[in-house]
């Protein structure tokens, strides 16, 4: 493999794992910080990504679209949370469980039943189409670029406010012991409705940016969700920069194992067999890496509780 | 002070208590329902409750790591998925006439239940004993989320890997047999695997009242204090482990008999959350949990099934109200209370 | 005496959309024919083969059906199949037709109606071959029907492999394997990637921008996605034993039809679903169900006006058919599908020597 | 003038088990309240209901002239209460300067008030409360109370763990603030620091309030009875 | 005199720059209650969690009756006769007191991979286990689940599990902490019979118990020792008292 194709693989990969973080940043949010097991997020994702396509193909502006992804997420997130999620929060984390298991089910055909079961069509908006040459002749789509832009500014974002605002510190205190953070005058419900529809609001976003790349369609959130919480583990519940270290080390060894381990196996057996066995052990990359990440530091990178 | 408050005095040899009750009925209710829908002639129903039944099984070899031990397992599909190949790969060698292996010494493959179960649950119970040890490293989310990472691995392990059909799966095309009964007569393998739940319920409600079990639940609920009693929380867990994970691949075996089908879907993370919904719908923790919660899921699909393409979305709102209204779950809500 | 039919296919999920066209082009033919004798009984798979399984034990068991019919998925039709039609019940397949049943594990009451699974896949081979595609870039998901997939191409692809690739199943981001494409500088691309992740990828390949000429089975261009790939579509060459466009009577009436039914342009799978129940109810006219030997000698027959012409049984049961090249294009702004070339001339299957009825 | 708190015939239970059967007592603005009583008598019980954090089965609890039978615990909370209590229950995962800062109201109490209080706790201020020293955490969360600025501080066993020099600071210190018109409820073991803050005691058994009175009044036949000593 | 049961010489255990323990050398003798006082934050818990097996200290040693207990773990130590208690009450909050002591009873007694005989019918367990949770005070709270216990209560089902142990020697952190008045008196006359069967490192900042029942107190400052001796020399250390004491004493 040439060397400029080897360090495109490898960008691909750093993009691939930024796309994975802004999936992952909401789900940091509810899940690291607010200490939720909330298996709807991906739901909300596909909202964000139906509501984009909704609303773009009814005013043909992208822009629109993408906002209408970020408020539908963000009012769905709000609903759930003060109807069902409210309730939840001094039970065992296997009530959440089961409760946001019936939330899929419920958001899954309630999407199919408004919108059809065919897919729906989101693409890239003219702004942001075609591709740039990067410095080395890379050919680089610019909608991809502006993800890892979106990424970035939403890790900023998340740092700064959950580990510098003060709001940061009552949502840690809420998930330390709720009682007494309310016990000392922090309206705590009214708090956690509002991280609850932000870290909906990101998985809204998340969906229509990621959705217009790739497809739009019911039960489009479940892989991501799986991947999304691998994210957040490898890197350290609760942690921001965890999450974003490890989806880039998920992205990177996703991709460069797709990409490597073919050719790999292939110096010692028939390239059919081998890019097959390859692609095989490929697919297994990602958990191999968590279970060696968790086995060697059972908090995750840069997790500090378990 | 009325009646009511009076506290009732207390009696010496305690009547049975209302969840002993509620498990009885459960049972029951299980039993009932198979041998009702063989006199009404409706072998499909009776498969629908030998699927109830050996759910229960499975959900209740994960019970014995969730539900006393405090272990979220979200892997258990992997114990089921192994528990189902053990089946369909030494039917298919027995099937097909193409010996398993020839060295050491000559093996065919088996149609006989017995045996397979055997093979089934000592390579459950090696595969939990290799993934436990990993795993009980890490705690609470991690540890659910690490079983996860051995659970995909073994999935996609087994789609790609051709040799027993990868995701196209494999088929068994004859139900395996058992000394003495007819296993494709639909009620005399519901039978067989009503007996086997309840074996593995006796033994786990044993289990959980030994001096083991004890030292389980403790580790659920403080390992610190575990530890200080002079007992390792990790030797209990990983015991505890082993035999959930031989309970399970025992389910899966059955449940590639009931289906005459073994495919990667059975090891698949959907199969894991399943199991423990199944759990937290009938009430974690409880001994008859895994029974009345696959008892009242599978109805519900079904039930629902017929009425509406979009039928899991009130599949959906139910299982929301389940959890909203009924603490405790089922069991919980039909014992009006806490643990008993 | 009537004849009870048991579908089994995807209605929610995911995959619903492809089990939807096929129920709908299935009831299209029997409600036309209206005949009184024909029963259908229609339940949801969640494309879970353990559901199929339970159904059709319940179909066969306590409903009693006849026939079965209606999965769309490989993996749920080897659940399936081999049990009911060993317990005596006709299957006729709308679609998945996997390896296994067409060779060794065939049987006489197991018809496919729709194509051997390789088909498409042959028939892009043989198409990239006239086209003198000198070096072809093959990709496909890393399970039995991609693997079968690539076979089946290179089974007629004369020219050279620049590169084989297996992706995983479910895969949605498809950067890496452009990067590849666009650095192997072969002359053509041929993909098999059903679903959702077909979508994905043609986006991402259109934005890459890579003047690379592409072939594909129909699966990742029928009706029911092409409109959520987009304009990134026009102009894929992609392989189908079925066009709307196909010249008959049969066809014209069928997508007028459904259209006027559905308010939606017919899909491969419908068309599928369709020519199926007019299969069913071509024999239920000549020979009774109670008389398992003359209703199977029936079907093999397959006297009806298949809507993509001619349409008759191989040895093993599978089609012997022609297997078109369609194009993407865009009509009055609806994106479709029309025939440019016909790749294969009554094509049977590479199985049908290992099969013996 | 009415009192500052005003709780009258307060019942309550967990689940089936009842806990307190009537429970009344009052405290004014400015004066310091001992609520006293073996263990398992319902001294917590009966600061759980005032701060809404529990719901009593019955009767009255008035505080700064509004009931608060209706409010939830961060309303009432915010009406001026500022609860120490029992086991400390400092916020893990936070570190000692956000512990403090968590729920800080505007007020006399400041981050260096606290600071000035403990020094301890300044030097510590990057630490992860779980890892303080039992004491360490103790003195977190009588500074996490402060810095509410409460109308009345509840102090549940709040010199629990501290050692005899600083278990001095702190009673010097609730002097001081009680000197300044702060109004107090106290539960505490020692008798002695009892007595010389407190304007009045109330005495729990199984419970009830079976004694009022002034420290002066708690006599040794009295303590006997109701406290053992 | 008797040679000392358990010997700690030269421990050193840091975090981070913080030396919360700095050459600490110390003993107990069979028959004594060794009280261990200091300011809050000197490094007592972290003694004992040492000396327990939780932590693993930097550098020196811990022994019991002259054998090196380095790399044995919590539960080992346990098992060769080291009872603790938590300064923060540790117990299993869903079983009763009494399945908290039986658990303890069954920790001293070593078999716990037994999976047939039902434990809370184990007559030689609930013995002890009744027996102590009767030494400890708690009699008639025995159907109690420890979550729904006062305080106060809690605390004395933490002594109970201690004595269920019937072990070789007692690490008692702070364990009048929330008891009251009169149960810190109970509970001083228990520790007071007990420390002939087995003695005591006794963790306090109940300076009233602590010099009614001490035969030596060790003063920890900032992880060092800085006295030893009988309870009169400590009460009378003027530096004991300006670090520690002040003016109560
Ligand atoms: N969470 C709970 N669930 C059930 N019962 C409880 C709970 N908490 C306390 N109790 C019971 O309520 C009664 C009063 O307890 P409370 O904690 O108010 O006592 P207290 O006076 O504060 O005691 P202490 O001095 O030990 O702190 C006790 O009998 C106790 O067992
Ligand atoms: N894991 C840790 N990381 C950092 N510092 C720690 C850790 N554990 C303890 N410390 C610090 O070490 C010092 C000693 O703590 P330790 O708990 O041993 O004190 P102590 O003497 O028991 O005090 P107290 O009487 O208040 O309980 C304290 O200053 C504490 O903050
Ligand atoms: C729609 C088709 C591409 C499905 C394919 N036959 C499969 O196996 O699963
Ligand atoms: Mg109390
Ligand atoms: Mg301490």
């Amino acid at each position: 493999m040439s060397m400029i194709l080897l360090i495109e693989q490898l960008l691909n990969g750093i993009q691939s794992g930024l796309m994975l973080f802004l999936m992952a940043a909401g789900l940091t949010l509810v899940f690291g910080v607010m200490g939720l097991i909330n298996l709807a997020h991906g739901s909300l994702y596909m909202v964000g990504a139906f509501a984009c396509a909704g609303v773009a193909a009814a005013t043909g502006s992208f822009w629109l679209g993408l906002a209408a992804s970020i408020a539908a997420a963000a009012a769905a997130g709000a609903i759930v949370e003060v109807a069902v999620i409210r309730r939840l929060y001094a039970r065992d984390h296997l009530d959440q469980v089961l409760a946001t298991f019936a939330l899929i089910l419920i958001f899954s055909e309630g999407t199919r039943w408004l919108y059809g079961s065919f897919p729906l069509y989101l693409n890239v908006p003219a702004a942001l189409s075609g591709s740039v040459t990067l410095p080395g002749g890379i050919q680089y789509s610019l909608f991809r670029l502006a993800i890892i832009g979106a990424g970035l500014a939403v890790a900023v974002g998340l740092f700064l406010l959950i580990g510098k605002t003060r709001i940061g510190v009552q949502v840690r205190a809420g998930e330390a012991d709720r009682e007494m953070i309310a016990g000392l005058g922090v309206d705590i419900g009214r708090l956690y409705t509002l991280v609850f529809a932000l870290g909906a609001a990101l998985a809204g976003l998340a969906g229509a940016l990621v959705g217009t790349i790739q497809s739009v369609q019911v039960g489009m959130g479940e892989p991501v969700l799986i991947l999304a919480f691998v994210v957040i583990v490898i890197g350290g519940i609760g942690s921001i920069k965890g999450a974003l270290i490890g989806a880039l080390l998920v992205g990177l060894t996703d991709t460069m194992g797709r990409v490597l381990l073919p050719p790999l196996f292939s110096l010692f057996m028939e390239t059919s067999a081998a890019t097959s066995i390859g692609a095989a052990l490929a697919s297994m990359a990602i958990y191999i890496l968590m279970a060696l990440v968790l086995v060697v530091r059972p908090g995750g990178l840069f997790g500090a509780r378990a | 002070m009325s009646a009511a408050e009076i506290p009732a005095p207390r009696a010496r040899r305690a009547a049975p208590s209302r969840e002993t009750l509620v498990n009885a009925g459960l049972g029951l209710a299980l039993l009932v329902f198979g041998l009702g829908a063989w006199l009404l002639d409706e072998p499909f129903l009776i498969t629908l409750a030998t699927k109830v039944a050996i759910l229960a099984i499975a959900g209740a070899g994960l019970n014995l790591v969730l539900g006393y031990g405090g272990l979220v397992s979200f892997g258990h599909a992997a114990y089921f998925g192994i528990g189902g190949y053990t089946s369909g790969i030494l039917a298919h060698h027995a099937l097909n006439y193409t010996p398993m292996f020839e060295w050491p010494f000559l093996f065919e493959g088996s149609t006989s239940m017995p045996l397979i179960w055997l093979f089934a649950m000592v390579l459950g119970g090696l595969a939990a004993l290799a993934i436990g040890a990993l795993s009980l490293r890490t705690t609470g989310v991690y540890f659910i989320m690490i079983t996860l990472a051995f659970g995909q691995m073994i999935f996609y392990f087994a789609i790609s890997w051709p040799a027993y059909g990868g995701e196209d799966g494999l088929p068994i095309y004859v139900r395996n047999g058992f000394p003495g009964l007819n296993t494709l007569d639909p009620i005399q393998f519901f039978a067989l695997a009503v007996a086997v739940l309840f074996a593995v319920l006796g033994l786990i409600s044993m289990l959980a009242h030994s001096r083991f079990g004890l030292a389980l639940q403790a580790a659920r609920q403080n390992r610190q204090r575990l530890m200080a009693v002079g007992i390792r929380p990790g030797g209990v867990l990983l015991v505890a482990f082993v035999i959930s994970g031989a309970i399970t691949a025992l389910a899966g075996a059955l449940y590639a008999d009931l289906n005459r089908f073994v495919s990667p879907s059975m090891l698949s993370w959907h199969l894991s959350g399943e199991l423990l919904v199944f759990l937290i719908l009938g009430g974690t923790g409880r001994l008859f949990a895994p029974l009345a919660g696959a008892g009242l899921y599978i109805t519900l699909e079904h039930v629902l099934g017929g009425v509406s393409d979009y039928w899991q979305f009130y599949f959906g709102l139910l299982l929301l109200g389940v959890v909203l209204f009924a603490r405790g779950g089922v069991i919980g809500f039909l014992t009006g209370g806490r643990h008993g | 005496e009537p004849v009870k039919v048991g579908m089994i296919t995807t209605l929610s999920g995911g995959g619903a959309s492809l089990g939807i066209d096929t129920r709908d082009g299935f009831m299209l033919a029997v409600e036309e024919a209206g005949n009184p004798e024909l029963e259908v009984v229609i339940e949801d798979d969640q494309q879970k083969p353990e559901i199929a399984v339970q159904l059709s034990d319940k179909m066969i068991q306590s409903e009693d059906v006849d026939v079965l019919t209606g999965i769309v998925w490989s993996n749920l039709a080897m659940a399936v199949v081999p049990g009911a039609t060993r317990q005596g019940k006709f299957y006729l397949s709308t679609n998945a037709a996997p390896s296994q049943l067409a060779g060794k594990g065939c049987h006489e009451n197991y018809f496919s109606v729709s194509y051997q699974n390789d088909n498409l896949h042959e028939a892009a081979g043989a198409y990239a071959t006239n086209e003198g595609f000198g070096t072809m870039f093959i990709m496909a998901p890393n399970y039995p029907a991609g693997q079968d997939s690539l076979a089946g191409f290179k089974r007629f692809y004369e020219g050279e492999v620049a590169s084989e690739v297996y992706t995983q199943l479910g895969q949605t981001d498809y950067a890496a394997e452009i990067a590849q494409i666009r650095d192997s500088g072969a002359d053509g691309l041929f993909f098999f990637l059903p679903g959702g992740m077909g979508i994905s990828f043609m986006k991402q390949w259109a934005e890459a921008g890579i003047d690379m000429p592409v072939v594909g089975p129909a699966f990742s261009f029928s009706q029911d996605i092409l409109p959520a790939i987009g304009d990134a579509a026009i102009g894929v060459k992609n392989t189908a034993q079925w066009s709307k466009d196909i010249d008959n009577e049969a066809n014209a009436h069928f997508v007028e039809a459904f259209e006027a039914k559905y308010d939606r342009l017919p899909s491969l799978y419908a068309a599928q679903g369709y020519d199926t129940a007019r299969l069913l109810l071509a024999a239920m006219d000549k020979a009774d169900i109670s008389d398992a030997d003359a209703f199977r000698e029936a079907l093999r027959a397959a006297e009806f006006d298949s809507v993509r012409g001619k349409f008759s049984f191989g040895p093993n049961q599978h089609p012997v058919q022609d297997i078109y090249v369609r194009e993407v294009v865009s009509e009055d702004g609806t994106l479709t599908n029309k025939i440019v070339a016909t790749a294969m001339e009554d094509r049977g299957d590479a199985y049908a020597e290992e099969c013996k009825m | 003038m009415s009192a500052l708190l005003e709780v009258e015939d307060l019942t309550a239970a967990y689940g089936a088990s009842q806990a307190l059967f009537g429970v009344s007592l009052s405290l004014g603005e400015g004066r310091a309240l001992a609520l006293m009583g073996r263990n398992g008598m319902g001294k917590t019980t009966t600061i759980a209901c005032i701060m809404r954090m529990m719901a009593a089965r019955s009767g009255r609890i008035a505080f700064a002239g509004h009931d608060l039978a209706r409010l939830p615990a961060h309303r009432a909370a915010r009406l001026g209460l500022g609860l120490v209590p029992e086991g400390r229950r400092a916020f893990r995962g936070l570190t000692v300067r956000e512990n403090l800062i968590a729920a800080a109201r505007r007020g006399e109490w400041t981050l260096e008030r606290v600071y000035a209080l403990f020094p301890r706790l300044e030097e510590r201020a990057q630490q992860r409360s779980e890892t303080l020293s039992g004491g360490e955490q103790q003195m977190l969360v009588i500074g996490r109370a402060l810095m509410t600025n409460p109308k009345l501080l509840i102090l549940d066993e709040a010199t629990e763990g501290l050692a005899p020099v600083v278990r001095a600071e702190i009673w010097s210190a609730i002097r001081a603030l009680k000197a300044q018109g702060q109004s107090i409820l106290v539960v505490d073991k020692s008798l002695r620091e009892l007595a010389e803050v407190a304007d009045d005691c109330v005495v729990l058994e199984r419970g009830r309030d079976v004694w009022h009175g002034t420290p002066a009044a708690l006599t040794g036949d009295v303590a006997q009875r109701f406290l053992g000593v | 005199m008797a040679e000392p049961i358990l010997e700690i010489t030269g421990l050193r255990k840091s975090f981070g720059a913080l030396k919360a323990t700095d050459d600490v050398s110390l003993d107990l003798r069979p028959g004594e209650i060794h009280g261990l006082i200091g300011p809050n934050g000197a490094g007592k818990s972290t003694l004992i969690k040492q000396i327990a097996g939780e932590i693993t200290p930097d550098a020196g040693e811990v022994r019991l009756r002259g054998r090196s207990l380095s790399g044995i773990d919590a539960a080992g130590r346990a098992r060769l006769g080291m009872a603790r208690s938590f300064q923060v009450s540790s117990v299993a909050p869903e079983f009763t007191v009494l399945q908290n002591v039986v658990l303890s009873a069954q920790g001293a007694s070593g078999a716990t991979f037994r999976f047939f005989r039902p434990v809370m019918r184990d007559a030689g367990l609930l013995a002890t286990a009744h027996d102590c949770i009767t030494r400890a005070g708690l009699s008639g709270r025995e159907t109690v689940p420890a979550a729904e216990l006062a305080h106060g209560e809690r605390r004395k089902l933490e002594i109970a599990m201690a004595l269920a142990l019937k072990p070789a020697l007692f690490l008692l952190d702070e364990p009048m902490a929330g008891m009251g008045t009169e149960g810190a008196r109970a509970l001083g006359d228990l520790l007071d019979g007990l420390r002939h069967r087995a003695p005591i490192l006794l963790v306090e900042h109940d300076m009233d118990a602590v010099f009614r029942l001490s035969d030596r107190v060790s003063v920890l400052v900032y992880g060092r020792i800085i006295a030893t001796g009988s309870p009169e020399e400590i009460r009378a250390d003027a530096e004991v008292q300006r670090v520690y004491l002040g003016e109560e004493a």
